[in-house]
């Protein structure tokens, strides 16, 4: 019996899957052991994703065969600097929102599902887990559909009918999503024979002179398919309603990780996949680094009429994932790193953002913007997690969102595209725009109308946010090793 | 600008073309019908489309089915994309359990399975 | 519905679909079908039986703790199988190298895991047809009786 | 056939978002129609490219194929070659599988319950 180090991340996606099975009968049988059990599986996800960090950085990456056999025949993961990255930030930032959630979910959902809700927690984290791990298109679809199911089920496992109508709204968009991807795997399929990613980007540049169309339809359809599951611009309609109606803790995965995993896994199909010489013909990097930058400008305008304080999150997180794309489309070294690096800063932000609001909610069941004034007297702390968390999407140095658009605006300048800095700067002003009064009101703003209820606010709760803040300011003034470890990660995709 | 070879072309891959027209359809159906269910059905005569595009893949013609029990001089089918749409039907029998069971919920609040109606419920505001 | 005929055509028939599904699920590796096609058809015979019946006759012979018992353990089995083969030194998931016994190609106790893999997912996809089309019949049904 | 599918998936993503802002209508109808057709003819003319179908020379007819029909016996000892596939080869798709099924479950149950 050998336990190395290179069986922990198919451990970790079985083991939280086996976590997701047993936890209905748990929770039937043994109440009181559902949570820690969960509890327990994300801790166990996120300290040996950050083993799986040090080993790789250590010891380079390495590959997995799944049942002994090599990658032809059999499934392979490939656990390179881009998959331990996404495996640590998911696994981090889940554990916290669970946290949190633990004391938010008792008092928003019923009894009786707050068992399925963890069952489906641990099925989408392992589903996240298994995308950023696997090296195969077609079982990278199957756990995309996993995730697609298990994140609409959180949301309409609340009792609301709003719930439901979202949910299904994100439903049949993300299956027309994943249908597209379905039939672009069957095109790669058709003219390689390859399920692999690294045998297609062998095999690719052999087969594109005989089958242009083949490459060009499989290549607009992941870029609708993953547009649609990641909310690029203009196939995000389902994501405000989405995010807005689900509970907090929901709320908060959904906007800082979910949709993120999918611009992820857009990244290792179009940038490890596709051979580079495809870009220089078809111009569709291009088309997505437009569709980026309308999303940006899109998301940061709207986000600055609405009234509701999730639905403004919402549509402040389209605007961001905007960002994420933008770096990937520029397609050079510091522009993906940039890229990566919102993934990671923008999980931390507006999972805090979400959660602060959940707080917000759940203490005072304040939802609208306009009554927040003079609410920083009575929240201090949630109300100072939320202005840093708001400083970080405006991008004021020493927060890490300022660290994210600074690799983007240099990247963006090392290929001589100055007016995405433009853009980068305008959208950072809008966001000014529409963060900047919530902070200054709840501080400053005149104590309004009658007394606020305020509930007391659960420590769990409270330490939650405060960590993530921590965090942000963390490394906003101290990224270095982590730009060290994405220079090498760029360095191996490119 | 169409030729007799690329009709020709079209007819050999008649699987394909098949399937092409039924993502149309399906596409068609899921985007435009208000009614909730129609939307599901689409949805899944689009994902069909897919699995038949996928499974016509492996037909070779004059191949038996892959049991291997008759030797290796016969011809058999590429048995891959069979056992991948195996795991694809079951994904899509997964979404429209749980799309169905959504439909349901929503008719009990609304009365109604017809989306511009629910849109029109939600807008108005007594 | 009341149907005598019905009734008891549905008693005869039930046991010989199940018995049909058993052995699609068992032969899977020998012979088309498997665990996915075998267990379809052992809970069509379930939902054959709730049909011609009613839900409540249904639900006694499969009860809720069973049914979601069945669900998780057909999954489980799968993944402690898995480990299985990690504990013997191999892969996750290994067949052949871990030192299950292939047996004989062509007998019915042959393939090693495969086998078993079949079984675990003829439960697995019997329990969720039934339990899906039961909560489905019972989530539209509490709605009519609450008008 | 000459097509620019870029032009198709642009109006596909353009498609989408109209589809979702105009309300109900004549105008609505049409235009999918023509966006429809549009990339049906990008779909028709990739089809009139793709490999022959049924030819025994096609690219996904190739070493991958040929070691599942000639070792499956002896690497698996199933004589299905799918069932090979589905629960040796690629038992973690497989194990995907059953996880799909069990998330319907958990999704469907949890919003029947909780409502």
């Amino acid at each position: 019996m050998n336990l190395n180090y290179e069986h922990l991340p198919v451990i970790i996606v079985a083991l939280l899957l086996l976590a997701a099975f047993l936890e209905p009968i748990v929770y039937r049988h043994k109440k009181s052991w559902a949570a820690p059990l969960v509890i327990a599986s994300m801790a166990f996800f996120a300290l040996s994703s950050l083993y799986l960090m040090a080993a790789v950085n250590y010891h380079g990456p390495f590959n997995y065969y799944l049942g002994g056999w090599a990658p032809p025949f059999g499934i392979e993961l490939e656990i390179d600097y881009l998959a331990v990255f996404l495996l640590l930030t998911f696994s981090v930032i889940g554990l916290i929102a669970i946290v949190y959630g633990l004391q938010d979910l008792k008092h928003g959902l019923k009894d009786e599902v707050l068992g399925w809700y963890f069952t489906l927690y641990l099925l989408l984290m392992a589903s996240m887990a298994g995308i950023s791990v696997t090296n195969d298109l077609f079982n990278m679809y199957v756990f995309v559909e996993i995730s697609a199911i298990s994140a609409c089920a959180i949301i309409s496992i609340k009792e609301s009918r709003e719930c439901i109508e979202a949910s299904l709204k994100y439903l049949i968009l993300s299956t027309l999503g994943s249908g597209c991807i379905l039939l672009a795997t069957a095109m790669l399929y058709m003219i390689t024979g390859h399920l692999n990613i690294g045998y297609l980007n062998d095999v690719l540049p052999r087969v594109m002179s005989h089958y242009p169309n083949n490459i060009l339809i499989s290549l607009g359809f992941f870029v609708v398919g993953y547009g649609v599951k990641a909310a690029l611009f203009p196939l995000h309609v389902w994501l405000p309603d989405a995010h807005t109606a689900a509970p907090s803790p929901s709320s908060a995965v959904l906007s800082g990780l979910v949709i993120k995993v999918y611009a992820a896994a857009f990244l290792k199909v179009f940038l490890k996949a596709y051979p580079r010489e495809i870009f220089l013909e078809i111009p569709v990097m291009e088309i997505v680094l437009f569709l980026s930058v309308l999303a940006i400008l899109y998301g940061s305008i709207v986000a600055m009429v609405q009234e509701d304080i999730k639905k403004m999150l919402a549509y402040s997180s389209i605007a961001q994932i905007g960002y994420v794309f933008l770096g990937f489309s520029l397609m050079g070294q510091r522009a993906v790193a940039g890229g990566l690096l919102h993934i990671f800063n923008h999980a931390m932000m507006k999972s805090m953002l979400f959660l602060a609001a959940g707080i917000i909610i759940y203490s005072t069941g304040i939802r609208r913007i306009r009554d927040m004034k003079g609410l920083g007297v009575k929240l201090p702390l949630t109300m100072g997690a939320f202005t840093i968390g708001a400083l970080s999407m405006v991008g004021i140095p020493g927060t890490n969102g300022f660290i994210s658009k600074w690799q983007l605006a240099l990247g963006a300048l090392d290929l001589g595209r100055p007016i995405i800095v433009v853009v980068i700067l305008l959208s950072s002003l809008l966001n000014c725009l529409y963060y900047m009064p919530i902070v200054i009101n709840a501080f400053f703003g005149v104590k309004g109308e009658p007394e606020l209820e305020i509930g007391k606010v659960p420590g769990v709760m409270l330490y939650s946010i405060l960590f993530l803040g921590f965090g942000i300011i963390f490394f906003g003034i101290y990224p270095a090793p982590l730009l060290a470890f994405l220079q090498k990660t760029v360095t191996a995709i490119l | 600008m169409i030729d007799i070879e690329v009709l020709s072309k079209l007819f050999n891959n008649y699987y394909y073309f098949a399937a092409i027209i039924l993502f149309i359809i399906g596409f068609h159906t899921m985007l435009t019908h208000a009614n909730l269910i129609k939307k599901i059905i689409g949805m899944n005569i689009m994902e069909t489309a897919a699995f038949l595009i996928f499974v016509s893949i492996g037909y070779i013609e004059g191949g038996r089915a892959p049991i291997l029990d008759e030797g290796f001089d016969q011809i058999y089918m590429n048995p891959l994309p069979q056992a991948l749409i195996l795991t694809g039907i079951v994904v899509a029998v997964s979404v429209t359990a749980y799309a169905l069971s959504l439909i349901i919920k929503l008719y009990q609040h609304y009365g109604t399975v017809d989306a511009d109606e629910i849109a029109r419920i939600r807008s108005y505001k007594p | 519905m009341e149907d005598l005929l019905v009734r008891i055509i549905c008693r005869l028939v039930v046991p010989f679909v199940q018995l049909y599904g058993l052995y699609v699920i068992t032969h899977g590796h020998l012979s088309p079908g498997g665990g996915f096609a075998g267990g379809a058809i052992v809970g069509a015979s379930m939902i054959l039986f709730a049909l011609a019946f009613n839900l409540e006759a249904g639900s006694r012979k499969l009860s809720h703790d069973i049914s979601l018992l069945m669900e998780s353990g057909g999954a489980i089995g799968f993944i402690l199988a898995g480990f299985v083969a990690m504990l013997l030194g191999q892969n996750f998931l290994t067949n052949k190298a871990a030192g299950f016994p292939l047996g004989v190609p062509g007998n019915l106790f042959s393939s090693g895991a495969i086998f078993f893999f079949s079984v675990a997912i003829g439960f697995k996809v019997g329990s969720t047809m039934c339990t899906l089309f039961y909560n489905l019949i019972e989530g539209s049904d509490r709605h009519r009786s609450s008008e | 056939m000459e097509v620019n599918s870029l032009t198709a998936m642009a109006i596909l993503v353009l498609a989408s978002y109209i589809f979702f802002y105009l309300p109900a209508s004549r105008l609505r109808g049409v235009l999918v129609l023509i966006m429809l057709g549009i990339i049906g003819y990008a779909l028709v003319a990739t089809v009139a490219e793709m490999p022959t179908f049924g030819a025994s020379a096609n690219p996904p007819h190739n070493e991958v194929y040929q070691r599942y029909l000639h070792q499956a016996v002896e690497d698996t000892g199933a004589i299905n070659a799918i069932a090979a596939i589905i629960t040796d080869y690629r038992a973690f798709d497989t194990l995907g599988e059953v996880t799909v099924l069990f998330t319907a479950i958990a999704a469907a149950l949890s919003n029947l319950k909780a409502h």
